[in-house]
């Protein structure tokens, strides 16, 4: 009798613990590039309304991946998917900020902002040719500051990742030799350096690794204190990253609802554009719509009030029009 | 199977029948899930491709295990020939030499070493081996091996701590605790009379040990090895963090690499086309099966030593 | 022609973890080229004092000796003996065979090669000398290099008496030989100590009091860590001259 | 005797060598356990088990969805594999004693023991994750289930068979079936040795990061229902220790503090238990 008690006990457990409907829950994952501002909007957003959006930055390869095996009510990726693409998996797709990716190196005595690369020698320290940190490409970028004599350590993504794709997206825009020997993508094979979870992860090793380089969203640098580097963009000039130099990378670019807003932000022309810039977007499973809408109220609300939470972070909120345009786009796809 | 008649005792048979077989159910159930999730990368890279091929390559969607089953061997390779002769020495320490009093308190500690979970050993590696291992014992090594022509390619490029040296040192830390209790145990298979009477012929201690002490506890140890074998080849928090996750084939001991493992534990969740998630299943089949196959041997031998002095 | 005596025990106390006192003022001699039997209950110190003439005792912590043993004259309990010599010129042999883990040969060799002995031809003889001493030979001729677990019990003790023999002891300390052996493999190792005497003192501790009447030539016994009484074993079998031995020997107790 | 002085040299390098070993090797593993011990108590405070945690980069914040979490899918991995492993070590160490089927389950379940718990974690995937739809805790706990249960049959099995067969022939004596004597005569003989491996199986399932990284996944908010993906102490460790942030950093110790010291505490009381019971 006790042990038919038990067992009752037992399965009444385990049935309490499967209908606990905890408020609210929204679950999302991907990219790793908006977890920053995506996680202090959720923060905010639950002590507001009580929903609890769990966000899981797991990669924008896994925020695809997950969403198409639809185990999550969102996936977020910074590699936008053509629309062919959301088509066959029946997904919709729309940006929610934007940001800029930026080269960090931990290099005794260099300070933000201090060393300056250009296209070439950064495709080249990543392909492993460049070797040393006083190798004479670098030291005709930056006369007058002491480069020590030092093996670079390469970071890079090991996962899929959309900062990688948005990297290398723009390595292989500026350089034919990484076109053809790496190329683009979420997840590439690098030929040097140690590869990292995350761009926590990149932070992480880049942190601890002396004389070593990689690249994060601009947020990852700043919230830790890494080093970043001038870059040259495509007008020639030397551009430090910041909420300007972002701004007006995106100023260019053309957000377009019918393509289910698939656009790179990389390289572009403004005299004064980071040129590692990108937008990051949300995917939705078309069929979910209940979690849609929610999914779709959270970002609404994030538009109206997380902007100045995003600057803070030095991500770029995105334009009012922009804005407007996603709204439509939800409307469109049946999501209110 | 006394009573058979009895309904309610023919239940609870079957209730522990069944549950029982589910070890069996589990084993097969694992392999044939392995098997059918991977069966698009099976179909696609074949066997011996797929073992031999060193591209892992989500961007070209090309996939080859080698770079990941040589990043398991290396590691497992060097954490076992780093942790043998510790753990056997830690065994042969507390059974042979340590006085009495110390005999327990370090046999527990063993014990209960053996018992943290690996992501502990794996999180103090990035914390605090790693740049104890990056700050000193790679650019000694560096320095020691750099005029020695084969060896210094060892021992090329910059010292990180994130590599498979470090890797293979954490790991080889982690079993350690194991190793050493499965020897020790072997160890005192060694009846003290056998011990007696080698003493009685004039034996040292160290000649008790070496001629009584080891052939007695061989077979035993050897199982124990193995079966270590086996669980650094499985093992995925203790080098997660330190390992670098490079598909890479090197020669230095200070790159990055993959293991099977770790290769599974980054890129599952995140494998966005459909043969990058079946090559990642036919990965962790070929993981199973190696690890199947090793821990047979180990349990092999282990029973043989059982079996040996058992009479 | 003056009695020779191979050991001499002066008032040996001797203590268990340095607390127990488990032998008490023990004085005895042994004669050179005789059986000694020592006998008495279990627990009554006999096997301890055994364990003393190689110092066996020595291998676990804090038991301690008082008094002497004198083997050939020199005192053995002091702390400067070499213990490896010691044990090299006293062998000894166990309740339970105790075949090493290794061949036949390899077995009776051990001690040779402990000793430094390389040579295979010198091996080889003095194996088969230690053989045909322990009177195995025969048995064992053909299968010299196979496991010594392959044997059979009285053959394993045998073995183990020749490995001991092997080293070429002067005194050969037998602890119960025969308490896990069938009577037949009791009856060989018997007759073997009687030709064995010719060559080396031997000193046996037994609870078979018939074993001890038939082999020995002196007798011991002990009760509670003291020695009763000690005399020639055909005088203590006969006519104990105490009463305590007596009742002991008829087997009212024990 | 030039021979002896040899000897009792090389013996004393040897000995010296091994003893240099054990030091060596025992040496590392106290610096693991104080590192641990050292930088876990430091980081150690109230807010981390009452609170959940701050957004990413933010100070302050605690862990306690993840302690929940842990004992959630601890309690159900327990739940779920005790009864199997029992039941299934019973029918090897009775109904099938002597078999050879007894002896094949046993072996494979020997071999289950060390299985790489990261394929379990891909195979929980694969037939409860994707399926369902969605991450969820039940799989994270069934994962470390197909853990525990091998541990738990084999020293259940190993514990029954200790149970001296006289005491079920008292048994049957009076006339009991053989499953009222299993259930109160020969578990009740074995009930410690049980309970041990229980206890020590949870502690070894307690420490489990590479199946539930697939599986129950993360949370960041404090969630006990269990259809939802739920946090565990050792995933965010993992997410943690490789992230960029101090205070994760030190959140991370102190999580590993945690799940050392109950890893320690469950490991003791077994070895204490079999202490007590079988001296």
């Amino acid at each position: 009798m006790k042990k038919i008690l038990a067992a009752a006990l037992v399965m009444t457990l385990m049935v309490t613990f499967s209908l606990v409907q905890a408020a609210d829950t929204l679950n999302g994952a991907g990219a790793t590039f908006p977890y920053p501002v995506y996680s202090a909007w959720a923060y905010e957003y639950n002590k507001i309304t009580g929903v609890k959006l769990n966000y899981q930055s797991i990669g924008s390869g896994g925020g695809q991946r997950q969403i198409t095996d639809r185990t999550v009510d969102f996936g977020a990726s910074d590699d936008p998917l053509m629309p062919e693409q959301l088509q066959k998996d029946r997904l919709l797709q729309f940006p929610a900020v934007i940001g800029g990716v930026v080269p960090v190196v931990n290099i005794a005595g260099i300070k933000d902002g201090q060393l300056k690369l250009d296209s070439e020698s950064l495709s080249r320290i990543f392909l492993g040719e460049i070797k040393l940190w006083d190798d004479a490409a670098i030291i005709k970028l930056n006369p007058g500051i002491k480069l020590p004599h030092r093996e670079i350590t390469v970071v890079y993504r090991s996962d899929g990742s959309g900062t990688t794709a948005i990297y290398t997206n723009y390595l292989s825009e500026v350089s034919a030799a990484w076109k053809s020997k790496v190329g683009a993508g979420k997840a590439v094979k690098y030929p040097v350096g140690i590869g990292a979870k995350g761009n926590e992860g990149v932070a992480n090793y880049v942190k601890r690794t002396a004389n070593s380089i990689g690249y994060v969203e601009f947020a990852y640098a700043k919230q830790n204190k890494l080093v970043y580097t001038q870059l040259k963009n495509k007008a020639g000039q030397f551009i430090t990253p910041s909420f300007k130099t972002f701004e007006n990378a995106a100023e260019t670019a053309d957000f377009n609802p019918t393509k289910d807003f698939f656009v790179w932000l990389t390289n572009a022309p403004g005299k004064n554009a980071w040129p590692i810039a990108g937008a990051t977007f949300i995917l939705l499973a078309k069929e979910k719509t209940g979690s849609n809408k929610k999914v779709a109220m959270f970002f609404a609300w994030a538009f109206k009030n997380g902007d100045a939470k995003a600057k803070e972070l030095v991500y770029i909120p995105l334009p009012k029009s922009l804005k407007a345009k996603v709204e439509q786009y939800w409307k469109a796809n049946g999501i209110n | 199977m006394l009573s058979k008649k009895n309904p309610l005792d023919m239940l609870f048979a079957s209730i522990t029948a069944i549950s029982s077989f589910a070890v069996i159910l589990l084993i097969a159930g694992i392999l044939f899930v392995l098997v059918h999730e991977s069966w698009p990368a099976i179909e696609r890279f074949g066997i011996v491709k797929f073992f031999f091929d060193t591209d892992w390559n989500p961007v070209t969607e090309s996939f080859g295990a080698a770079t990941n089953v040589y990043g398991t061997f290396i590691t497992t390779t060097l954490s076992i020939i780093i942790a043998i002769p510790i753990a056997i020495g830690i065994a042969i320490f507390v059974t042979e030499i340590s006085p009495d009093f110390l005999k327990g308190p370090i046999g527990g500690a063993i014990e209960l070493l053996a018992a943290i979970p690996s992501i502990i050993y794996g999180m103090w590696g990035l914390f605090t081996l790693s740049p104890i291992m990056s700050g000193l014992i790679e650019p000694f090594l560096k320095t020691i091996t750099q005029d020695i022509p084969i060896i210094s390619a060892l021992f090329a490029g910059p010292p990180m701590g994130i590599d498979l040296l470090t890797a293979s040192v954490i790991l080889s830390i982690m079993i350690i605790p194991f190793t050493a209790s499965i020897s020790r145990d072997s160890f005192r298979l060694t009846p003290e009379v056998v011990k007696e009477s080698a003493y009685a012929l004039g034996a040292t201690k160290w000649e008790v040990i070496k001629h009584i002490v080891i052939p007695y506890a061989k077979l035993g140890v050897f199982g124990g090895v193995v079966l270590s074998l086996g669980r650094a080849l499985g093992e995925t928090m203790a080098v997660a963090f330190v390992l670098g996750n490079n598909h890479r084939i090197t020669s230095s001991l200070l790159d990055a690499a993959a293991t099977i493992t770790v290769t599974l534990a980054n890129e599952f969740a995140e494998a966005d086309k459909d043969i990058y998630l079946a090559s990642l299943f036919y990965l962790a089949l070929v993981l199973f099966v190696l690890s199947f196959i090793t821990l047979a041997i180990a349990k092999f031998f282990l029973l043989k030593a059982e079996r040996k002095y058992s009479r | 022609m003056p009695e020779t005596f191979e050991i001499e025990v002066n008032n040996l106390n001797f203590y268990y973890s340095g607390t127990v006192h488990a032998l008490k003022k023990i004085n005895l001699t042994i004669r050179k080229n005789a059986i000694t039997a020592l006998i008495g209950p279990s627990g009554c110190g006999k096997t301890t004092l055994l364990r003393c003439f190689n110092r066996m005792h020595d291998l676990y912590p804090k038991n301690l000796y008082e008094g002497e043993i004198l083997f050939q004259g020199i005192n053995i309990l002091t702390p400067d003996t070499d213990l490896i010599n010691l044990r090299s010129r006293i062998g000894m042999v166990f309740q339970k065979p105790t075949p090493f883990p290794m061949s036949v040969f390899d077995n009776v060799a051990y001690g040779l090669k402990l000793k430094g002995m390389k040579k295979r031809a010198e091996l080889s003889e003095n194996v088969e000398k230690a053989l045909h001493h322990a009177a195995l030979w025969d048995e064992v001729k053909d299968k010299l290099h196979s496991s010594a677990y392959d044997l059979s019990g009285g053959q394993q003790q045998r073995l183990v008496i020749a490995r001991a023999l092997a080293v070429n002891p002067e005194v050969l300390l037998f602890d119960e030989p025969t308490s896990a052996l069938d009577p037949i493999s009791t009856a060989k190792i018997e007759e073997l100590s009687q030709t064995l005497k010719n060559d080396v003192t031997i000193i046996i501790v037994t609870h078979n009091m018939q074993q001890a009447a038939r082999i020995s030539d002196w007798t011991g016994f002990l009760m509670l860590g003291e020695l009763i009484e000690f005399d020639s074993t055909q005088k203590m079998f006969t006519s104990p001259s105490i009463k305590l031995t007596e009742d002991y020997i008829t087997g009212r107790f024990g | 005797m030039n021979v002896v002085l040899k000897r009792k040299i090389e013996g004393m390098v040897a000995i010296s060598l091994s003893t240099l070993a054990a030091l060596f090797g025992l040496f590392w593993l106290v610096f693991i356990l104080g590192d641990v011990l050292y930088n876990g108590i430091s980081a150690l405070n109230l807010d981390l088990f009452l609170n959940d945690p701050a957004p990413a980069g933010v100070d302050g914040g605690g862990l306690r969805n993840a302690f929940a979490g842990q004992l959630l899918i601890t309690l159900f991995a327990t739940l779920i594999g005790v009864p199997i492993g029992v039941l299934g070590g019973t029918f090897l160490a009775e109904y099938a004693r002597g078999k050879g089927i007894s002896k094949v389950i046993g072996v494979l379940s020997d071999i289950m023991v060390s299985v790489p718990s990261i394929v379990i974690g891909t195979f929980v995937y694969a037939i409860l994750v994707r399926p369902l739809g969605h991450f969820n805790g039940w799989a994270g706990s069934i994962a470390l289930a197909i853990i525990m249960i091998p541990v738990v049959l084999r020293t259940t099995e190993d514990m029954l068979s200790m149970v001296p067969w006289t005491l079920r022939e008292a048994a049957f004596a009076l006339g009991a079936p053989y499953y009222k004597v299993i259930i109160q005569v020969v578990y009740r003989g074995a009930a410690s040795g049980i309970l041990t491996g229980i206890i020590l199986s949870i502690a070894r399932v307690a420490g489990e990061t590479a199946p539930l990284l697939f599986t129950s996944f993360n949370n960041a908010y404090f969630s006990v229902n269990m259809n939802q993906p739920v946090s565990s102490l050792t995933v965010t460790i993992f997410q943690y220790a490789m992230g960029p942030y101090d205070s994760w950093h030190t959140q991370a110790w102190a999580a590993a503090f945690v799940i050392t010291v109950f890893v320690l505490i469950l490991t003791i009381a077994g070895r204490l238990i079999i202490k007590w019971r079988y001296k």
